[in-house]
């Protein structure tokens, strides 16, 4: 896939078609690829494609869509959906992008080969389903489903929604993918549990923004919690309502828009299961407004800027409640 | 720190009673902020504002919290006391500790603790008050009236004379509502039409008024000044500049057997009709649901008899559109259905009848040509038995039409119609039946007793239980007389049901339109019960007529001629100043994500590419929203859908709420 | 030299927690962390921590003072407590010359009472590694791996705990602790050369930092490298966080309702308000943010401490970059 | 809070200009009684409220916050409610989820007429604040005394 899509970038860039490249660049290392702007067919030497080019893409778009000419992007099925509310909201311009579509069947997460034991990584080489990782202190042969990222196991869509072009076979839509089942799990817990569960989760956050300012969603010119004039601004969460109220309020400015693309989760130097937060919000408003997947459509219109008549009353949360 | 005054009213005792004001004034007065605190029995009084005035100089004062009633009531005294003193209006903040604390709490400690809480809070806000400036919008002098009935043709009538121009909307071909069916007005007994045709033709003539009959209003956009309505014109046939009301038409039409609507379906009347002879415009109307030509392409024979040419058969609905400085809903009433009263046959036998049809019955342009006649054999009647409050003052509604409210209008109504029967048909027993007869009116009650002492009309307490249509065609009705406490039988020949009234199906959709409220009865909502009776809370809407709440023929007049009035006096000014608490989008923060232009009920966001290039930054262009002050009603929905918080609502900003919050939780 | 046999570790941990808080690394779910050792705890086996070990002298928030409001009066009130004393156990070496970085910034003139207050209270009993990874690049700043400082330098053999203390604190420390048997000063020398050996073979071994230091201002601070390096970097704080070296902070006032809290926390030179002043930003731009980063670590850091870098090469910024991007494709990029 | 041992909780309304505070205002002019726990702060309309106002005043030391606007369709702005409507939802979806007791906000819509169930609501949701006790686990321990 990697070379296919390196001689599309090359000839898009030559016949002027676009003239940037948004991909991934090699690292130092086999795992650690980083997204790149390649603006020369030459440059394109050290593009990448591979099973940890995890991040997404769209959101770089933002910045390079209000230069002068047209930018290509390899979209992720992922990627496409956080692209495609981008869209939405105005903030990227359909006709100043060129968007590959690429398929996805999941990427390796690194930290998921630490806890299999790979450290002193000399090299990676995978094969199908085989990942062959080179040690220091030993090869290990590891099976790439159980190394794929968390969100790539409850992954809700292996389609790209928005493209020009698509690489390879476009994969289907996954209603059956479970991805609320650790939001339920937390549901039936009662409110004690769920109030533990969750210090310890956000107790951990160091506030280093990584999950805002990776999210698609989270793209305002100036954050809430970064302007002394919003009157909550926090650099640090000095008490435990900081962690909490940093959190709540992120989940709810991206409520309705959040496309559950699972980066916020990924990139937490600190593992907070910070997605359960948004998928919380995803599943409550699919059960009282109806099915809504943000990003699947562009130009749709998400819940929390919508009502109709009959909506439930607020209270119908603590019918739910203690209805469990 | 802004420098602080704080000025705490007795109200009499009504605030003193409850709240040690003297404790508040001298606590609000050490908070950091403030350099003046002080007590006064009336604060609103001359001699309170002349306090509020001295100090805002003598301690040159840069904010100032009056703690009394609520804001509702003298937020705007104390504003003009406060801009008389040279301070910006909107530096002001009302702690409101009449209402929601001396009123509500009993114990003296607990209501001075909070309204020292209110008091803080409002100090608090009132540091980050901004001074604002209330814009200006021009105002479009012409008004708009929804509705031809008399309250609806009062109230244009008194516009125009006033020189503003005005268009009436009428949803009938006719303009002249309910008034033209009655046959004679209470308690003078003058002819309805006598007095309403005058004023209907007045309409016609004044240059200032035009009249869109077989009208709707279709969309309402805009606000206070600068309404900007559609009007649908609904298609006659019929081209009103041609037609001259001859009538050929309608005499001339093959289709005989349409419910005449003027008649309340007593009557027939052709496809092509004029509503009734005084009709204006006196212009004839096609059915388009009953006309051949229309329906099934044939006839035509109309057209063939128009010598003015005036039939068109292409004619379309168009839709007019027209800008306003004021809106007056005028639309009126109508009897509510009474088919689910089965106990008074109403269904079951043609001699029972309403008051309306009754009116009907009497008029002489009516069914029976003005003859009081069963309507089943066209016998005069011998006895004839009136029920009151059919459908009014019925609690926990058991037939699901009835009304809880009284329709104020029967009681008098049925008092002329008893007389009018007794008098042209002396001979005729006459019984009233009612729960209380109620008469408040000048010459009301005069009016009433006449009946009874001069006319003989049998007025019993009591409800009507039954009527019950017998084989020989008399009715059996079966009462109950609460005064002797038994029951009658009264074998009648006519019943007369005082249906109560409700407001017109069109009045809700019309609120929804003019973003007025309205209560649970569909009546429109008064800005004040009291002392606003005739606008609405939305600015520029004003109300006339039975569309406020049920009412006679010279209540409707006068309450006409205060909405005219009202409508003149906002007319009469080139501008009115905006509210200016209005939203505001700070461009450095917006993402011109539209979240904001999707909750904004009014349309006031607009958006804009702008060049924001700095030299070391380079190039970059974002699209921001800008808020149309003017248009922008101030609700504060696109502050929370902003999720950088661009938005801001300027009066109730995100810091000044947060800053109350703060201090009632401290 | 002392030393302990491996079995006897809870003994050890026990006796210093029963005079002082005692710290070390454990192993949670997602890598190891600093944690209170409390009975039955375990040493963690992982090369290094996921957050560094400066949060001991230097947490992320604390608070300096408080300011009581009280109608028009204002109370000043020092909210300084004495540090008590504490043991922090299996500091790695690249963390232990991190605290000489910080200790130059944090104990000059002005002393920096609250940094001086934690740094005398607390004793770091550093651990030599004994399996680095490929993340590890100490030795690219002279850190020797197999000798870590700290005021006790401890060595983990097949079967014991050796510990040789460096300082008078660290000295007292070791004879307090009567359970310590003497062992040979080249006890550790076989463990040493192995790790040595281990460390010769790691790929980022050999970075060069030759390109870099004080006199390498003008040229570095203008390579035209910058602007495709930060080109798709977040502006997060991640690397800054979990960096043992970075030291910035900001000073913020919380207004309790009933006062002012005064507290210091954590600062990163990736955020857009790092630099705000009345005037406006020096730096508008993430390429300006991102190479201040790195030249200060790289270039103005050593220019002020005879040529010692800002690094020592724990490799925590390699781990936790939400795009991968980190000082060693830096250094190779601006090299190249 | 604390007052002579006994908890008095402290609550926040919103309410909306145009409906709950003339209702609330109704309840005084009727002489209707609640607690003076209650605070009310007046609002244009209730789709005003952000939810970080109620955070807010959780953090700052209260125990229950209430929100108060027309009832849905009555909104003096047409559709304010509405939207307010959805975002409390969302809210207290989100606060119970984080395991904060249920019932500790509230949204109730009181028209400008029901001064009597302005009042009723206000002693009943005192009640309910009153028996969860003192808010913990949405404090800032900062901000207490």
């Amino acid at each position: 896939m990697q070379e296919v899509m390196k001689k599309r970038a090359s000839e898009l860039l030559a016949d002027g078609t676009v003239v940037r490249v948004l991909g991934w660049k090699n690292g130092e290392f086999a795992y650690d690829p980083t997204p790149a702007v390649f603006q020369t067919v030459e440059s394109l030497e050290a593009f990448v494609y591979n099973d940890f080019c995890a991040s997404n893409l769209s959101k770089y778009l933002i910045k390079f869509l209000r230069q002068e000419g047209k930018t290509l992007v390899f979209l992720k099925p992922c990627d496409s959906y956080s692209f495609n509310q981008l869209l939405t909201e105005h903030r990227v311009i359909r006709e100043n992008v060129y968007i590959i579509g690429v398929p996805c069947d999941g990427k390796v997460a690194e930290d998921k080969l630490r806890e299999k034991g790979a450290e002193g990584i000399l090299g990676i080489e995978t094969e199908g389903d085989q990942i062959k990782v080179k040690t220091l202190y030993g090869d290990l042969d590891l099976n790439k489903k159980e190394c794929l990222g968390e969100r790539c196991l409850s992954c809700k869509s292996h389609q790209v929604v928005v493209f020009d072009e698509m690489l390879g076979e476009n994969g289907e839509e996954n209603p059956d993918c479970g991805r609320f089942d650790m939001v339920e799990k937390l549901e039936a817990m009662t409110p004690e549990q769920r109030f533990e569960f969750w210090r310890g989760e956000l107790s951990k956050c160091i506030r280093c923004n990584a999950c805002r300012n990776i999210c698609p969603a989270c793209s305002c010119e100036k954050c809430v919690f970064d302007n002394p004039a919003s009157g909550i601004s926090q650099k640090a969460a000095a008490d435990s309502f900081e962690e909490n109220m940093f959190h709540i309020i992120r989940a709810f400015h991206v409520a309705g828009r959040c496309t559950d693309c699972g980066e916020c989760s990924r990139v937490c130097p600190q593992h907070i299961l910070l997605h359960l937060l948004n998928r919380k919000f995803i599943k409550e408003m699919n059960e009282c407004y109806g099915e809504y997947q943000a990003g699947a459509e562009a130009g749709s219109r998400a819940p929390l800027v919508n009502f109709t008549m009959d909506d439930c009353e607020p209270s119908i949360i603590y019918t739910k409640e203690a209805g469990k | 720190m802004r420098r602080i005054g704080v000025f705490v009213c007795h109200c009499g005792t009504n605030i003193a009673g409850t709240v040690d004001v003297k404790t508040v004034a001298e606590t609000l007065g050490k908070e950091p902020a403030v350099v003046y605190a002080t007590d006064y029995p009336y604060m609103c009084s001359e001699a309170g504002q002349n306090i509020i005035k001295d100090a805002i100089k003598e301690y040159k004062l840069e904010g100032v919290v009056v703690c009394s009633c609520s804001p509702r009531m003298h937020e705007a005294t104390f504003r003009k006391a406060v801009s008389a003193a040279g301070l910006n209006p909107y530096l002001l903040e009302v702690a409101n500790i009449r209402e929601q604390c001396s009123w509500i709490h009993k114990d003296m400690e607990a209501g001075t603790a909070k309204a020292i809480v209110l008091g803080r809070a409002a100090i608090a806000k009132v540091q980050l008050n901004a001074p604002l400036i209330a814009g200006e919008s021009p105002v479009v002098k012409r008004a708009l009236v929804i509705g031809g009935g008399i309250a609806g043709i009062q109230t244009a009538l008194d516009i125009a004379d006033a020189g503003y121009p005005v268009d009436i909307v009428e949803k009938e071909p006719t303009i002249g509502g309910k008034m033209t069916q009655i046959d004679k007005t209470f308690p003078t007994l003058d002819c309805s039409s006598c007095i309403l045709t005058p004023k209907m033709v007045e309409c016609a003539q004044n240059e200032n008024i035009t009249i869109y009959s077989y009208s709707e209003v279709e969309a309402v956009t805009g606000f206070v000044g600068n309404f900007s309505v559609k009007i649908r014109r609904k298609a006659r046939f019929v081209d009103e500049n041609k037609c001259t009301g001859c009538g050929v038409c309608t005499e001339k039409c093959p289709v005989k057997n349409v419910p005449d609507e003027y008649n309340l379906g007593l009557s027939n009347r052709h496809a092509a009709y004029i509503p009734f002879a005084q009709a204006i415009p006196n212009v004839a109307v096609l059915d388009k649901n009953r006309c051949i030509k229309l329906t099934k392409g044939k006839c035509g024979l109309c057209s063939t008899v128009c010598s003015a040419g005036a039939i068109d058969y292409e004619q379309k609905e168009t839709i007019v559109e027209e800008k306003y400085g004021a809106i007056v809903a005028a639309t009126g009433y109508n009897p509510i259905k009474i088919d689910g009263y089965d106990e008074f046959a109403y269904s079951q036998s043609k001699d029972v009848v309403t008051s309306l049809e009754f009116e009907r019955i009497l008029k002489a342009d009516g069914p029976t040509d003005g003859h009081l006649q069963r309507l089943s054999d066209g016998k005069q009647p011998k006895t004839i038995v009136f029920v009151q409050c059919v459908g009014s003052r019925e609690s926990g509604s058991s037939h699901g039409c009835g009304k809880e409210y009284c329709s104020k209008i029967c009681c008098m109504y049925t008092a002329k119609h008893a007389m009018l029967c007794r008098e042209k048909y002396p001979d005729t027993d006459v019984y009233v039946f009612y729960i209380d007869v109620r008469t408040p009116g000048k010459n009301y009650d005069e009016f009433y007793r006449r009946a009874v002492e001069q006319y003989g009309v049998h007025y019993i307490k009591g409800m009507v239980g039954k009527v019950a249509p017998q084989a020989d065609g008399s009715l059996m009705v079966q009462a109950s007389d609460l005064i002797s406490n038994e029951q009658l039988h009264v074998k009648a020949d006519m019943v007369v049901l005082a249906a109560a009234i409700e407001p017109d199906k069109s009045a809700r959709p019309l609120a929804t339109m003019l973003t007025a409220s309205m209560d649970t009865n569909d009546f429109f909502t008064e800005a004040h019960a009291k002392l606003r009776p005739v606008e609405s809370p939305t600015a520029g809407v004003f109300l006339s007529g039975v569309c406020q709440g049920p009412k006679d023929i010279p209540e409707t007049v006068a309450q006409a001629g205060a909405a005219a009035s009202k409508v003149i006096g906002l007319l009469a000014k080139d501008k009115l100043s905006c509210n200016p608490c209005v939203a505001h989008s700070n461009e450095m923060m917006c993402n011109g994500c539209s979240s904001c232009a999707n909750v904004c009920p009014y349309g006031a966001i607009t958006y804009a590419d702008k060049d924001f290039s700095r030299r070391q930054d380079g190039s970059m262009i974002r699209r921001v929203a800008s808020v149309n002050e003017a248009v922008c009603q101030g609700c504060g929905a696109c502050t929370v859908a902003c999720p950088s918080g661009a938005m801001d609502l300027k009066g109730f900003s995100t810091s000044q709420i947060m800053a109350e919050v703060d201090a009632i939780c401290k | 030299m002392k030393k302990i046999a491996l079995t006897k570790l809870d003994e050890l941990f026990a006796a210093i927690a029963a005079s002082k808080s005692l710290y070390l690394p454990v192993d949670t779910e997602k890598g190891a962390k600093y944690t209170a050792w409390t009975e039955g705890a375990k040493l963690s086996e992982a090369t290094n921590t996921v957050r560094s070990a400066k949060d001991f002298f230097f947490p992320q928030v604390e608070d300096m003072a408080s300011f009581k409001v009280e109608g028009k009066k204002i109370e000043v009130i020092d909210t300084r407590k004495e540090a008590e004393d504490f043991v922090v156990f299996g500091v790695r070496a690249c963390d232990a010359k991190s605290f000489e970085i910080l200790d130059s910034v944090y104990l000059v003139d002005p002393v920096d009472s609250y940094y001086a207050s934690r740094r005398e209270h607390g004793v770091v009993m550093t651990l030599a590694c004994s399996r680095p990874t490929e993340t590890c690049f100490c030795k690219a700043f002279g850190i020797d791996a197999a000798e870590p400082a700290g005021d006790i330098s401890c060595w983990k053999t097949e079967d014991s705990l050796l510990l040789k203390a460096n300082t008078e604190k660290g000295q007292a420390l070791l004879d307090s602790l009567s359970m310590l048997e003497d062992a040979e000063d080249t006890a550790a020398d076989a463990v040493k050369a192995a790790t040595r050996e281990i460390v010769e073979k790691l790929p980022l071994s050999n970075l060069s930092t030759d390109a870099f230091g004080g006199d390498k201002l003008s040229a570095l601070f203008d390579s035209d490298k910058w602007e495709s390096l930060s080109e798709s970097c977040l502006a997060c704080g991640t690397c800054t966080f979990v960096c043992p070296t970075c030291q910035c902070y900001d000073i913020r006032d919380y207004d309790t309702g009933h006062g002012v809290k005064r507290f210091r926390c954590w600062d990163s030179c990736m955020y857009s308000d790092f630099t705000l002043c009345a005037h406006g930003n020096t730096r508008t731009t993430q390429m300006q943010r991102f190479r201040q980063r790195f030249m200060h670590k790289l270039v103005y850091y050593p220019a002020n401490n005879n040529g010692v870098f800002g690094c020592v090469g724990c490799g925590r910024c390699m781990r936790s970059c939400p795009i991968s991007m980190n000082i060693v494709k830096v250094m190779k990029t601006l090299e190249g | 809070m604390q007052v002579n041992n006994e908890f008095r909780p402290k609550i926040v309304a919103f309410c909306c200009n145009w409906c709950s505070y003339a209702g609330a205002d109704l309840a005084g002019t009727n002489r209707a009684n609640y607690p003076a726990d209650v605070k009310i702060i007046r609002v244009p309309c209730s789709c005003r409220v952000n939810p970080m106002f109620i955070l807010r005043a959780f953090q700052r030391g209260a125990d229950g916050v209430i929100l108060c606007g027309c009832h849905p369709g009555d909104c003096h702005y047409t559709t304010g409610n509405y939207y307010a409507r959805r975002r409390m939802t969302m809210l207290f979806s989100m606060l119970s989820y984080l395991g904060i007791e249920k019932g500790r906000t509230r949204v109730e819509w009181v028209s400008a007429a029901e001064g009597a169930k302005f009042a009723a609501t206000m002693n009943e949701f005192v009640e309910t604040i009153t028996a969860l006790g003192e808010n913990k686990r949405l404090e800032d321990l900062r901000c207490k005394k």
